[in-house]
């Protein structure tokens, strides 16, 4: 699956990487990427997650082909 | 042929939710008039010079287009139907934004004013806390920051869940 | 001299309550950037071409001057305090107004949206109800008819006591 | 005591005139205007009275040299 990343979050991970690993639910892919930065936590657990574009819960299934947006809280205007 | 053939619909004007370069109200304001609009709101959110007691510099936007630009056309066809709306238009910057510069202007045109006060700040507030649109603050100082003005999750638990000023206003 | 004296105090600009001109919303509109108003809040009351259901071709405005821009200077006055508003004017046409044409702009400012949204609701509501301006319709028939807004002394009992809408809001 | 009218109430009063009677308070006035002009009763009714320029009520007393303007409702906007 490839992952986006937005404003604050490109301050712990690349704007777009591939993730290679076997994971069956965004709640897996949040796990993993606090695994792979600890210092992401707190932002990730204020992110929320689109796939294909669609914002979803974290008991989402993820398919092997799915593009993942992480959208740190918005702050525009 | 009829008289009123001769004026578009405005509801239906198309204006790109995202724009890179400094918005134009007056253009924007222009497109507004329409012979059946009794009431013409405009909203236009600017770059303060402070933020917090700190001299801002200026700030940047980043937006993720494919998602914005499609939840910002569907907020705003959401307010035409919910208020019968005459016209309504919303664009946000992208990129550098400098102090007293327009960060996005809201447009909302009804026969009677109510619905134009109503319909404006609703999109306003859904546009600034659900539209994945984020500001960063550069300080006079060299510091810089990623705004964070949703906090909604503090309170609902849940990513996904915004508690709206526009529905606030509603419950007084 | 600091760098913040390089900026008028908005607040204080002077605008005539009343206009026998056309209004200038874009020239008004610009008046209203500051460095601490981060909402710009714009009301225009346009003319529409049609008053219950009658064709309208044109209205013409009265005003008695030496009360109305008495009146209009302390609602504006007293939002700017009430609501600590970086900016406010309202003006209004006098005179013969078109469709399409704006007949009153209120703009408002202030560091968040909250403040400009309420206060530029509050000083119209208080412009339509209270000061001495008239509207008389002309509709494209030949027949004219002096409109009527304000009709609280049929709920107050008492044509000095008014129900704003703004207050209305407030309470939903 | 010198009289304004504006909008509707023109169509039963001058925009001028002056009243030369002894009228005592708003209310006596009003009474008198609708006596000359039974037509006008509905508007005046709806109208606020001014005097040198500040609204007053219908117990409000007059002087002989003051200035009343008679106020249909507002129409604004």
């Amino acid at each position: 699956m490839t992952i986006q990343t937005f404003a604050a979050l490109k301050d712990y991970f690349s704007a777009n990487f591939e993730v290679l690993e076997n994971l069956n639910h965004i709640t897996d892919l949040k796990t993993f990427l606090v695994q792979q930065n600890p210092n992401a936590e707190a932002v990730l657990n204020l992110s929320r997650f689109a796939v294909n574009d669609t914002f979803v819960d974290l008991d989402f299934e993820i398919k092997p082909n799915d593009s993942i947006s992480i959208i740190p809280p918005s702050s525009g205007g | 042929m009829t008289a009123l053939a001769l004026y578009p619909q405005a509801a239906e004007v198309n204006i790109e939710p995202l724009n890179a370069l400094p918005l134009n109200l007056v253009a924007l304001l222009s497109l507004a008039h329409h012979p059946k609009a009794g009431a013409v709101v405009l909203f236009s959110g600017e770059v303060r010079d402070n933020s917090l007691g700190k001299a801002v510099d200026y700030l940047e936007y980043e937006a993720y287009p494919a998602m914005a630009i499609k939840m910002i056309h569907a907020i705003v066809a959401e307010a035409i139907t919910r208020w019968q709306l005459t016209y309504a238009i919303a664009q946000h910057r992208t990129g550098i934004v400098k102090s007293g510069e327009s960060a996005v202007v809201v447009i909302t045109t009804s026969p009677h004013r109510t619905e134009a006060y109503a319909a404006n700040r609703y999109i306003i507030d859904r546009i600034k806390h659900e539209v994945p649109i984020w500001k960063c603050e550069y300080f006079t100082d060299g510091t810089k920051e990623w705004g964070g003005n949703c906090n909604c999750q503090k309170l609902t638990g849940d990513v996904n869940k915004h508690i709206y000023e526009f529905d606030q206003q509603n419950k007084l």
